[in-house]
């Protein structure tokens, strides 16, 4: 059982990687890392190792994530677009 | 009394499928944020209620119920402001929609100053 | 018995995240994206619990409420971001 | 008197956070629990929760109905959106109405706005004043006075109640 959720999350994790690499907006990237960050805690987590999860979902997930918003909202104006 | 609990998680797992399917088939982002957040919070709730009524040896209900208390009291302020936002930054309403108050009086206003 | 039907709600779970992880892939804009992050987060909130049930320890149950406070903060912060910056 | 009545409830729903969140066996934690809210009571004068609750017999009853109510629409929700979904022709006539409310308090216009958004076909959208703007999944009727009485009084009649 732990197994199988473990593959189906890892090929989800690794799908969710090449696209935060391709994708052609900033912000889109910036949510497809927090999905890589989701899923890593709850590997982590099935993998009996409650504290890394526990730092892998306030830093991964809240911190980076609010970190990369305001890098993204200083260098707005180089003319990219909030769509897409 | 597990196989209670059982069932009622799987009724839980039900509508959070449901949830997610509608988030894939629903046509535009406020219609899929309805069934996102309805759904997701019915089976939150009843699929927590399940594992606690399953585990009921073990001193954890108090945290299963600040959790479902949590759930219940922040999914539909998230989902607020993300609409919110999505109006917002104009992400237009599906071409079935019948009328948009919110658009028509903010463009009154605009004509108005 | 009821360990079949745990682990059938557990696999039910996982095709959800799944298929809102489809959505979160292909969106057409930014925010249907947040709209299948935040689903994703409750339903692994969800099997978090699960796996707490499995391994019967209480810490794993912390992750979970961490986990929620974390996300809620994520996309609050994400809605201000797209309304005016932040 | 009032200032009196918003300590005391702030004092119980900060005393049953900290109990649900440390389970009951653990005396010291309790102990020290309570000492850290009293000092939070005397140096954040401005910190108010619930501050509006009407405290009276009637009101009490009727936020115990009210949370029954809650949860039936909440199961009948559910059940719409699961026939909407699974419906192949996708069932769907949405669009934003304007309600309006005649509530006061702060928390009470939270608490209409959180029911809303968790009750059959409809979500908060934006609010402005005394309107809500509402994304309704199926609407009936454009007219303000019928969409307020189809969508919010069911809930502003125990809410009105409970917070004046």
């Amino acid at each position: 059982m732990i197994n199988v959720i473990i593959i189906v999350l890892g090929i989800l994790m690794i799908a969710s990687a090449f696209m935060a690499i391709y994708m052609r907006s900033l912000l889109s990237s910036i949510i497809a890392a927090g999905v890589i960050s989701l899923l890593a805690s709850i590997i982590y987590l099935l993998l009996a190792a409650p504290d890394v999860a526990m730092m892998e979902a306030a830093i991964g997930s809240g911190l980076t994530t609010v970190v990369f918003l305001y890098a993204l909202s200083k260098v707005k104006n180089s003319g990219e677009d909030n769509h897409g | 009394m597990a196989v209670f609990g059982g069932i009622v998680t799987l009724i839980g797992s039900v509508f959070l499928l449901l949830g997610a399917l509608g988030i894939v088939r629903m046509p535009d982002v406020y219609n899929r944020m309805q069934a996102g957040t309805k759904a997701t919070t019915l089976g939150t709730l009843l699929f927590l209620t399940g594992i606690a009524i399953g585990q009921i040896e073990c001193m954890c209900i108090f945290r299963i119920l600040i959790l479902i208390l949590f759930i219940i009291f922040t999914n539909p302020i998230s989902s607020h402001a993300l609409a919110r936002a999505a109006h917002h930054i104009g992400i237009p309403l599906t071409d079935k929609s019948v009328t948009d108050a919110l658009a028509d009086d903010e463009s009154e206003k605009e004509g108005a100053v | 018995m009821a360990d079949i039907l745990y682990n059938t709600s557990a696999v039910i779970a996982l095709i959800a995240i799944v298929l809102a992880g489809y959505r979160s892939l292909k969106g057409p804009n930014v925010a249907d994206r947040v709209v299948a992050l935040d689903v994703m987060t409750i339903i692994s909130i969800s099997l978090i619990v699960y796996v707490a049930a499995l391994a019967q320890r209480i810490i794993y149950l912390d992750v979970a409420m961490v986990y929620a406070l974390i996300s809620f903060i994520g996309v609050i912060a994400i809605a201000r971001y797209l309304e005016r910056g932040l | 008197m009032k200032i009196f009545k918003q300590r005391i409830l702030l004092l119980l729903f900060l005393m049953l956070f900290w109990v649900l969140l440390t389970s009951l066996d653990r005396q010291e934690l309790i102990a020290g629990g309570v000492i850290v809210i009293l000092l939070t009571l005397v140096f954040f004068r401005r910190a108010a929760v619930f501050s509006d609750f009407q405290i009276t017999l009637k009101s009490l009853i009727y936020s115990i109905a009210y949370i029954f109510v809650f949860l039936a629409a909440l199961v009948r929700s559910n059940l719409d959106i699961a026939f909407r979904v699974l419906n192949p022709k996708l069932p769907i006539n949405p669009g934003i109405v304007k309600v309006k409310t005649s509530l006061n308090s702060k928390t009470g216009r939270l608490i209409l706005a959180n029911s809303i958004t968790l009750t059959p076909g409809t979500l908060t959208v934006e609010t402005k004043g005394d309107y809500y703007y509402i994304h309704w999944i199926d609407v009936s009727t454009q007219d303000v006075e019928q969409a307020s009485h189809e969508i919010v009084s069911k809930f502003e009649k125990y809410l009105e109640v409970m917070f004046g």
